[in-house]
Parts: structure tokens; C-alpha cells; sequence
């Protein structure tokens, strides 16, 4: 069996930005994504799931170490500073790479 | 007056909610979870729709359109007033004047919900399609309000189209005005089938949903410090104003004493589900918390307990 | 009939259907949380089983056994002809044709319920009981269907034992066929403790319900030029035939007007959940885009317009 | 006695508690999204103590203090004398005896609802402000149960308020009480308005209440050989004591037939949420499968077949 | 504070699959594994989580590499031709290693 | 684009559990978390998610290396012997450091 190293981007983000967040992942060219709503806190308090709308919805994007970097820079120019959110990339292995 | 008040403060709505207010507030581990409330929200607009149609139908629409045009106004006029008030009397950033403009010029669907609970409770008719104002009046305030938060600077080039599509278009809209537009087709046919779903246990349901709202509320009041006492009066005379100029503007476009202060109680209500949509997109620098605390933890229960009896005696006051 | 057709049209259950599917069709972002559906789905299995129980022990077991053994045949039999007609006359791929067969074989609550909602519109009486005929005839054609597609060479060795249980345990047949026995036990008595809650808003349940079918069918409308012209038009002409196939063979069981026309709405209808999850797992080949979207986007719409009314026209035509 | 057996068997409300049992043991796919458990849960605990309130407000305090006192004593009581008949009766350890007695001496609200609907369906009065004891008797047990096994040696330092508020401020606690102040400052006014949603269709969704209750009791049935044959008795024979206990404590408290019978259910009955995440926090070291299990696959389904119509027997017997 | 190298595999997939990938765990001798709905989306198409059966399950995994590789292995031998599917490793540490 | 290397602690835990791991993580002094409700089976038997008291939340947690050592630590010692729960680290790089 291959496996093939590919980057996980994992985006908590508050709802509202949910729309914005799928627009980045279409124009740098992900091929693929899974979202959840999740709860959460950080720097702007506690979010509970109760309204969707004011919930956090979580990312999970497997994808090639160089839209991942890309990805990640847009993240941080476009979205950080207009919503709630945090962003990480961890290293993962996949068995088809074709696919990402 | 004061009887309508405390028959008001004592009624399962307003109750229920004082009862989330206290859960929130002794940190009670009750919560909603979220089907929940989205399956509320679904049944409740449907149900407000669906009757409004069916109204509409009988009533014919030719007696809609100038209320409706009155509402409009009234929404695309209240950002006008109260941004210049927030900017130089609150001297609040121009960005989050703008947005907290944006949200009491909007309309928020459990406070209208709420009066015509009130309406039906003390027997007061009033036009069922009313609620065809509901629907008209949450889009107006929000592009008036990004509007001027845009002219003030505000905010990164996203797409105007994106921003109207989000006013106009939202959930809310869509399901009141599509079940409003069912419920026009139906007619009182469709009414006697989905009736007892609909319209039988409405007021019960709207119960339960305020005490989930009062959780909601709660949960904001620990931000009122955060806001200034600037806000906080605010939010409580901008409703009462708002609510006298609604009431005016609903009589003067004839409407029934009933009707005139459903139209008040828009006005008066601030949104905290379309507008922060809407606005978080246009005008991402503006603070949320700001316009979300004055809407829901200041202005919404002011409105539930005090705000729906006020409307209601003024509304009677200036009937012909 | 063409008065039927718009009552039908212009029932508040078919209205929200097309609102749902305007919705979808206009990207709006009503979206119904998962538990909502679910809590949907449970609440109409149950109560529509319930209520048949109640009638079966009132009607006695003696007059279903016919209309069953018919129904259950005439499930297997719908596979057999729609199979040659997929592979040879749409040149479709062996496993995408036995898909297909055991979809339209199988039956569709949801159409079901939508047929005796018409029914108690135009106050035409049918037997409670036939809710019997929607729990047998939900798995005959999957097993038919899985059986033709293996003998094509499809699929893993999954052991068969799995399919039969996926076809004849899934959660709906169980939900039917145990709110079925449960209100064969209770009777009428326990109809008038539990009757306010499964019976009284049940239209009502049913058109919120259709709203979301509505959203979801919409969604698969995009899916449709994936598919190709012939089962376009297979969408709509198999539920015909099947349809008056239907209502012949239960005219011909001594059914009454109202109950053939349901058998043939049940025959007409195809199945989008029980039977995607069985052929998934014993024919993993077969395209679940197929058979989803000429299930979901074409079929179903179809029936609930057109194909309720066509057969109950069919079903007085054919009455002794 | 027999009959009320048999009728209490064929109630909608048990058959299907044991529909959902059958759907655990086959294995069945059948399961209820947890919003769908949530919003059941909350609907009930509302109702019944909205109906609670709006009865005491007619009835008067006056008469709710004694079967309170009663209520709680009895609580407090029934850990001290299950706790040496579980570790010196059981040979169990002293932290899993204190454990379980916390539970059997707490509360299970569905069982009580259940009570009340076996009461209404054999048309026998009893004091709706009886719910006010569901309140009162949820956390004594739990209380005494803890101090029970921290004598014992048991657990870690756990602030004790912690475990008191857990105790006191639980989510079913809050809101039961919290509707009943709210049905009390109501009244019949109130009730009119919110009674077609909390009343009319109340009996209904607790019998689907109870499938999924039959799911969650029928997944722990597998549990039952690992908790012994001792323990399977005392599921058995506990409840039937405190039955009997509590119904002749509420005869002497001055209660009619059914409240007397309500009271001897409530002490019958084993708490599966409350005293769990009490007991969880201040006993770690007691086995959760063993208080569980008991409580829920063998206490729960004895109290809704027989349990109810035994102390309903009895009660009848004691009253003067 | 010890903390020892495992793998964490995650398998995204299409509801209807689900027991599928329960029965494969159970075979190679996982010692448990936590999961939840989610929705996404992929070479085979969006998947809303609105109706349970055409919403999507994620699984996570904790295990030794060896049973690891052995998962990826058949679930790419066997799954991923049926279902739609994508499932990749990553590398943790856990505190009690004989747990897994 | 600078990415900071940091830790990913995730704790799946029975629901009991949620208030202890919360206070746990305000003591270590973490800047935020994540959190939602899972299924899952281990050591202690399967838990579905319909009963809320029931079921598994899984908590999410990015912070900087020393903290999570700490918190791990101190989950060993203090949370795992009162409830199912199982906890692991994984590596992560985040945009801004300064926030965690
Ligand atoms: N340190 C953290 N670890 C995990 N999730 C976090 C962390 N900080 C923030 N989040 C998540 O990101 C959301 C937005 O973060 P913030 O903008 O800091 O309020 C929060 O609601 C959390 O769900
Ligand atoms: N690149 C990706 N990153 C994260 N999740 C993915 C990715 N591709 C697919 N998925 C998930 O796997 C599911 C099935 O994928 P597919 O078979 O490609 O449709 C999708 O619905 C997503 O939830
Ligand atoms: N090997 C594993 N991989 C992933 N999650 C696990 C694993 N073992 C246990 N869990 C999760 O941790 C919870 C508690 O585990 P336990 O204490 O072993 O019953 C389980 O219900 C699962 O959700
Ligand atoms: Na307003
Ligand atoms: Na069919
Ligand atoms: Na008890």
C-alpha cells in the first residue's frame, strides 16, 4: 500500500462566514471539502450552537501542499480580519493522490 | 393601559421568556438544541405566512399596497435618523453606527409574532395580512444602512449584488413571503386542511420558541457593560420612537387600530438575524456585539413587555 | 378530472412541494436541520401506521390478505418489465437497469401519504387499512431487482442475508408495520387518547414535510441532464403504466375506488430511500445518480401533480 | 386489578415502549436524532408543569406544602434503607451501593408522566399540582446517596456546592419548576391560550416519547448479565416496596386515590438522568452500568406495566 | 508525562456505507473509534447533511500502525471502489498506548 | 506566509465529562476551543448520540506546546480515572502564533 503526504486544512469559522470560506475553496481550487457546526470560544467569546446563525462551522480540506500554502495566505489576508476564525494545516497521508 | 400592561407581563409568552431570561442568568444548563430552533423558526414563519395568505386572498390585494409602500419607507427612513444620532450624539465609529442603524431600521419576526399574540389575547382585529409588512421591511434598513457605512469608508469591495441578494433573499424573507403566496392560493380551502397545524397550537408554540429566546437573550446580557450607556438608552427610545412614528405612518396609510400598531411594532423591533447577515458581509469592521446586544438584550424584551402595550395605546389613541 | 387536477394543484401539500423547489431552484439557504426531517418522517410513518392499525382492527385481518398477495406481486412484477425495457431500449448498463427496476418496484411513503391527503380532500372514502399494502410492497422489487442485477454479473459477494435484511428490516417498514400492529392492539380507544396529536395536524405535518421534499427534489433538478432523454421520459411514462397497472389489479382484488387508486398510486411511486440504501450495498456498480434523480427530480413531482388525480380518474373509470 | 392491567398494557403510551424495546432487540436501524430526544424532553417537562402551575394557582399553595415535606422525606428515606440491602444484602461495593440508592431514591419524570396518563385514561382524579412533588423529590436521594458513598471513602475532592447545584439546577428541575411558577402566574387565562399545544396533543407525543424510550431501555437489555442476579431482584422488589411506601405516605399526607398512587410512582421510579450526572461527578468510582441498567432496563418497563397499576391498586385499598 | 506514537485514521464516507465501515473496523481489530455526520463535498457531488441517509459519516480512528496500514489497505481494496468515500492517516501521540 | 508550529489536543469524552474538561481547560490556561457532539465506542461499550446525557463531545484545542503538555498531564491524572474519555496531540501550524 502508498500512501502519499497531502496537507489537512482544518477553518473554524463563525457561520457568516461560511459562504465566504466555500468561495475561497472554489477559486484556489480544492477539490473537495467536509464541514460540521461545532461549538466554541476563543478571542470573541463563547459561541453556542443554539441559533445556527450564530454558530462556528468547521472546515476540513485535504489538499496539495502548494494550494494548501495558498489557501492558507488568502485565509489570512482576505478573511481573519473581517470574522471570527482560527485556521491550522497538519500533515496527512492519503492513498489516492489523484484526487486532491 | 396599565391593565393591558400587567394582562401583557403576565402572559405565557412574555413569561416564558422571563423564564430563559433567568435560566441564562443562573447559568441552568437548559438549551435549545439547534433542530430545534430552526424547526421552530420553519413552522413559525410558515404559519404567520400561510394565514396571511389566506387573509390576502380574501381581502384582495389592492388593499396591501399602500401600507406596504409605508412600511418601506418607514424602513429605508429610520437608518437615516438614527445613524447621524449614533455617530455625533454616541460618537460611535461611522462603520458600527451605520450597522446598528442597519438593525433598527429592520424588523425582527418573533416581536411582530408576539403583538399579534397580544392583538389576538385582548380581542383587537386587526388586517391578517399584515403580516405582507413583515416581509416587506426587513430589506429596506439593511441596504440604507450599508449604504451609508460604505460612503463612511467602510468595508472591502465585495459585490453589491452579494449584499442584495442577502437581504432580499434570505430565509426568512423567503419562507414568509413564499408561504404567504401558498397560503393566497389556497385560500380558506387549504386553511381547513393545514388549519389545525398551523393555527391551533400557534400560540403555544410561539410559548415555547420565547423561552428559548429569552436563553438567547440571557446569554447577551453579560455584554451589556461592553456597550455603554450610550447604546443602552438607546435601545430602549429608538423602539419607543420608532414604534410612535410606525403607529402614525400605519394610520395615516389607513390602516385599523390593530394594523397600525403591528406596523408600529416593526418599526420599533430591531433585527438580530437578517441584518447581522447581511451587514457582516458589507461591513465587516463594524462590531457585532454592539448592534447585537442593544437588538436582543436591550430592545428585544423592552419591546415584548412594554413596547406591544405602548404601540397598542397609541394606536387606539390616534384612531379616527 | 381537470377540476380534480387543479384542486389538487392548488392544495396547500402540493403548493409547498413547488416552494420547496423553488427554493432550490433559486439557491435560497432554507435548509431544514437533518433532526427536523427525521422527527418528520418518524411522526407521519407512525401516525399514518397507527391509523391504519385501528382501521385493520376494525376491518378485520380477513379483508387485507387479498389486497397484500396483490400488492406484494404485483411489486415484483414491476421489475421484470422495466429491467428489459432500461437495458435494451435505453442501451443502459446491466446494474444501472436492475437500479432502476427495483426503485420504481419499490414505493414512496411520501406519495403515498400525498394520495390519501387527496382522498380525504375530496372526501372520497378508502380503506384505512391499505396503509398494509405502502409496508408489503416496499421490498418485493428491491429483492427482484438485486437478483436480475447479480445474474448480470454485478457486484461483490456481499453475503445475501444483508440485502434481505437491509430490504425487509429498514427503518421504515419497521415504523409502518410496528404503529401498525401497536394500533391494531389499542384500537379506537387508544385512537381517542393519541388521535389529537397523530391525527388532527397531520395535513398539516405533511405539507411542511413537502416543502422539504420539495427543496430536496430541487436539488436533484441540476442531476437532470446527466440522465439523458430516456429515462426523462421513463420517469414519467413507467409511473403512468404502473400506475394503471395498479389500479387494475386492485379494482381486480376488490379494493373500492379509493383503495385501487392507492395501490396504483403505490405502484406508480418510486422508492428514494429504502431502496438506494439495499441496492448501495448489493449492486455498489450501479450509478446512485440514475436512479435518485429519475426517483426524486422526475417521478415523484409527476405523481404528486399528476399522477394522484390520473389515477383516481382511472380508478372510478375501472369501478364496478 | 387484572383488567386495569390488561388496559394499561394495550395503552398506545406502553405498546409503544414496547415497539421501541422489539426495535432494540432486532437490531433495528430505527434511532431518534438527539435534537428530536431533546425537544420531546422539553416539551413534556413544559406541559406538564405549565398544567401543574395553572392547577395550583386554583388549589392554593395551602395544599401542596405537606406532600412536599412528604415527598422530600420520603426521598431522603428510600437511600438509607436500599443502600445496606445493596452492600451488605448484594455484597457490592460501597461507593456502587451508594450509587444505585441515589438513583432508586430519585425521580423519573417519564415514569411519573406515564402515571398521569393512566389516571386520565381511566378517568380517575387526582391533584394536578401533584407535579410540584416531581420537582421537590428529584434531588433529596441524591443528596443522601452521595454523602452515603463520600462516608464510604468514595471520590475525590469535589467541591460539595458543585455537586448540590448539579443536584438542584439540573435542566429537567429548572424547567419544570420553572413552568409551573409560569402556569401559577397564568392561570386558566394563560391555559386557554397555550392549552391546544401543551394539553391537547400531550397524551400523544408521550406514547412516542416512550419508542424512543424503549430504544434507549431495549440498548441496555445486553447490560443484564453483567449486573447479576441480586440486582435484577432489586429492580424489581425495590420498586415495588417504594411503591408501596409512598402511596401509604401520601394517603397519610392527605392525598386523594391518585395523588397518593402519583406519590407511591415517583418513589418507585429510579432516576436515568439527573441522579447519573450527579452521582458521575461525586462518585467516579461507581460502575455507571450497574445504576443504568437497573434503572433503566428492568425499574423503568416494571413500573409502566405493572408497577403503575399496582400502586394504583393500593392506593385505592389505603384511602379511607 | 509519556506520551506514545499511534495513528489516527479518518474515513469520510456516504451514509450508506457506514455499516460497511463499522463491520471492516471491527474486522482488523480496532479497539474503538468515535464518528459523526457531517456534510461535504467531492468528486461525486455535494452532500447536504438535511436527510440522514444521503448525508455523509466521519470516523475517526486511534490504532497501532500496523492495524493502520491494514485498515487503509482493505478499505481501499474494498470500499473505495463502492462507495463514495475519502479516508487518510495522520500522526499522534497518546498517553495510555495499551488502550489501542 | 509564516506558519508557527503549535499543538492540536483532541478529547473525545462522555458527556458527564464536558464541565470537568472545561474547567480543566480554563485552569491550563488555553486562549480557545472547539467542540461537538459524537457517537463512538471503546473500552466502555458504544455510546449513540440520541440521549444528550449519553453521548461523546469531542473538544478541539489548539495552544502551544508547554500548555499541552500540561493539560495532558493533567487529564492523565485527574480526568481518566473518573470517566471514558480518550485524549491525543497531534502537530499543527498556525498563521498567527500570538494568538494561542
Ligand atoms: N485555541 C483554539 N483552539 C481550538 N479552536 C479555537 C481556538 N481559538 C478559537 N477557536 C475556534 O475558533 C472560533 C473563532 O475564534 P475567535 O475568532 O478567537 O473567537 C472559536 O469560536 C472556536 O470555535
Ligand atoms: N479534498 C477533500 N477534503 C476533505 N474532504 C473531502 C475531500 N474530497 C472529498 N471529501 C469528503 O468525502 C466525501 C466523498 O467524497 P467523493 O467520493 O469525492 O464525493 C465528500 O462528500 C466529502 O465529505
Ligand atoms: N481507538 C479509538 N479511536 C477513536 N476514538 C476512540 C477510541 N477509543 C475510544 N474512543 C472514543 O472515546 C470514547 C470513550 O472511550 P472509552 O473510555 O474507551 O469507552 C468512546 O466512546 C469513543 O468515542
Ligand atoms: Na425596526
Ligand atoms: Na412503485
Ligand atoms: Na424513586
Amino acid at each position: 500500500m502508498n500512501l502519499h503526504p497531502m496537507k489537512l486544512v482544518t477553518i473554524v469559522c463563525e457561520a457568516y462566514a461560511a459562504d465566504a470560506v466555500l468561495r475561497l475553496l472554489a477559486e484556489v481550487g480544492t477539490a473537495g471539502h467536509t464541514s460540521f457546526p461545532v461549538e466554541g470560544s476563543g478571542a470573541r467569546g463563547r459561541r453556542l450552537a443554539d441559533i445556527p446563525e450564530y454558530a462556528n462551522t468547521q472546515f476540513e480540506v485535504i489538499t496539495r501542499p502548494e494550494v494548501a500554502a495558498l489557501l492558507l495566505e488568502r485565509l489570512g489576508a482576505e478573511l481573519f480580519p473581517r470574522y471570527a476564525m482560527v485556521a491550522y494545516e497538519s500533515d496527512v497521508r492519503v492513498l489516492r493522490p489523484g484526487k486532491f | 393601559m396599565s391593565d393591558a400592561l400587567v394582562a401583557n407581563l403576565l402572559s405565557p409568552a412574555v413569561l416564558f421568556f422571563a423564564l430563559g431570561l433567568v435560566a441564562a442568568l443562573v447559568r441552568s444548563e437548559l438549551k435549545f438544541p439547534e433542530a430545534l430552533y430552526s424547526a421552530l423558526t420553519i413552522y413559525l414563519l410558515v404559519a404567520i405566512g400561510f394565514k396571511g395568505g389566506v387573509a390576502l386572498a380574501e381581502a384582495g390585494l389592492g388593499r396591501v399596497w399602500l401600507p406596504a409602500l409605508a412600511a418601506i419607507g418607514l424602513g429605508a427612513f429610520i437608518p437615516l435618523w438614527t445613524y447621524p444620532v449614533l455617530r455625533w450624539g454616541g460618537r460611535m465609529a461611522a462603520v458600527d453606527a451605520a450597522a446598528i442603524a442597519a438593525h433598527y431600521g429592520s424588523v425582527s419576526a418573533v416581536t411582530f409574532l408576539a403583538a399579534t399574540n397580544y392583538l389576538a389575547a385582548i380581542g383587537r382585529p386587526y388586517e391578517s395580512h399584515a403580516v405582507a409588512l413583515l416581509a416587506v421591511m426587513e430589506s429596506p434598513a439593511i441596504l440604507v444602512g450599508v449604504v451609508l457605512g460604505k460612503r463612511a469608508g467602510g468595508g472591502p469591495p465585495v459585490p453589491l449584488g452579494l449584499v442584495v441578494r442577502e437581504a432580499l433573499f434570505g430565509r426568512s424573507i423567503f419562507l414568509l413571503l413564499g408561504a404567504l403566496v401558498v397560503g393566497a392560493l389556497c385560500g380558506p380551502d387549504g386553511m381547513e386542511k393545514v388549519g389545525p397545524f398551523f393555527v391551533t397550537p400557534f400560540q403555544g408554540v410561539l410559548a415555547l420558541f420565547l423561552l428559548e429566546m429569552g436563553l438567547v437573550a440571557g446569554r447577551r446580557l453579560e455584554d451589556l457593560r461592553r456597550v455603554g450607556p450610550f447604546l443602552l438608552a438607546f435601545g430602549i427610545v429608538a423602539p419607543a420612537l420608532n414604534g410612535a412614528l410606525g403607529v402614525a405612518v400605519g394610520t395615516a396609510a389607513g390602516l385599523s387600530a390593530g394594523g397600525a400598531m403591528l406596523l408600529g411594532v416593526l418599526a420599533a423591533s430591531a433585527s438580530y438575524i437578517a441584518a447581522p447577515a447581511a451587514v457582516r458581509l458589507a461591513l465587516p469592521e463594524a462590531n457585532p456585539t454592539l448592534s447585537l446586544t442593544a437588538a436582543l438584550a436591550i430592545t428585544f424584551p423592552f419591546n415584548l413587555t412594554v413596547g406591544i402595550p405602548l404601540c397598542d395605546a397609541f394606536a387606539r389613541l390616534l384612531q379616527p
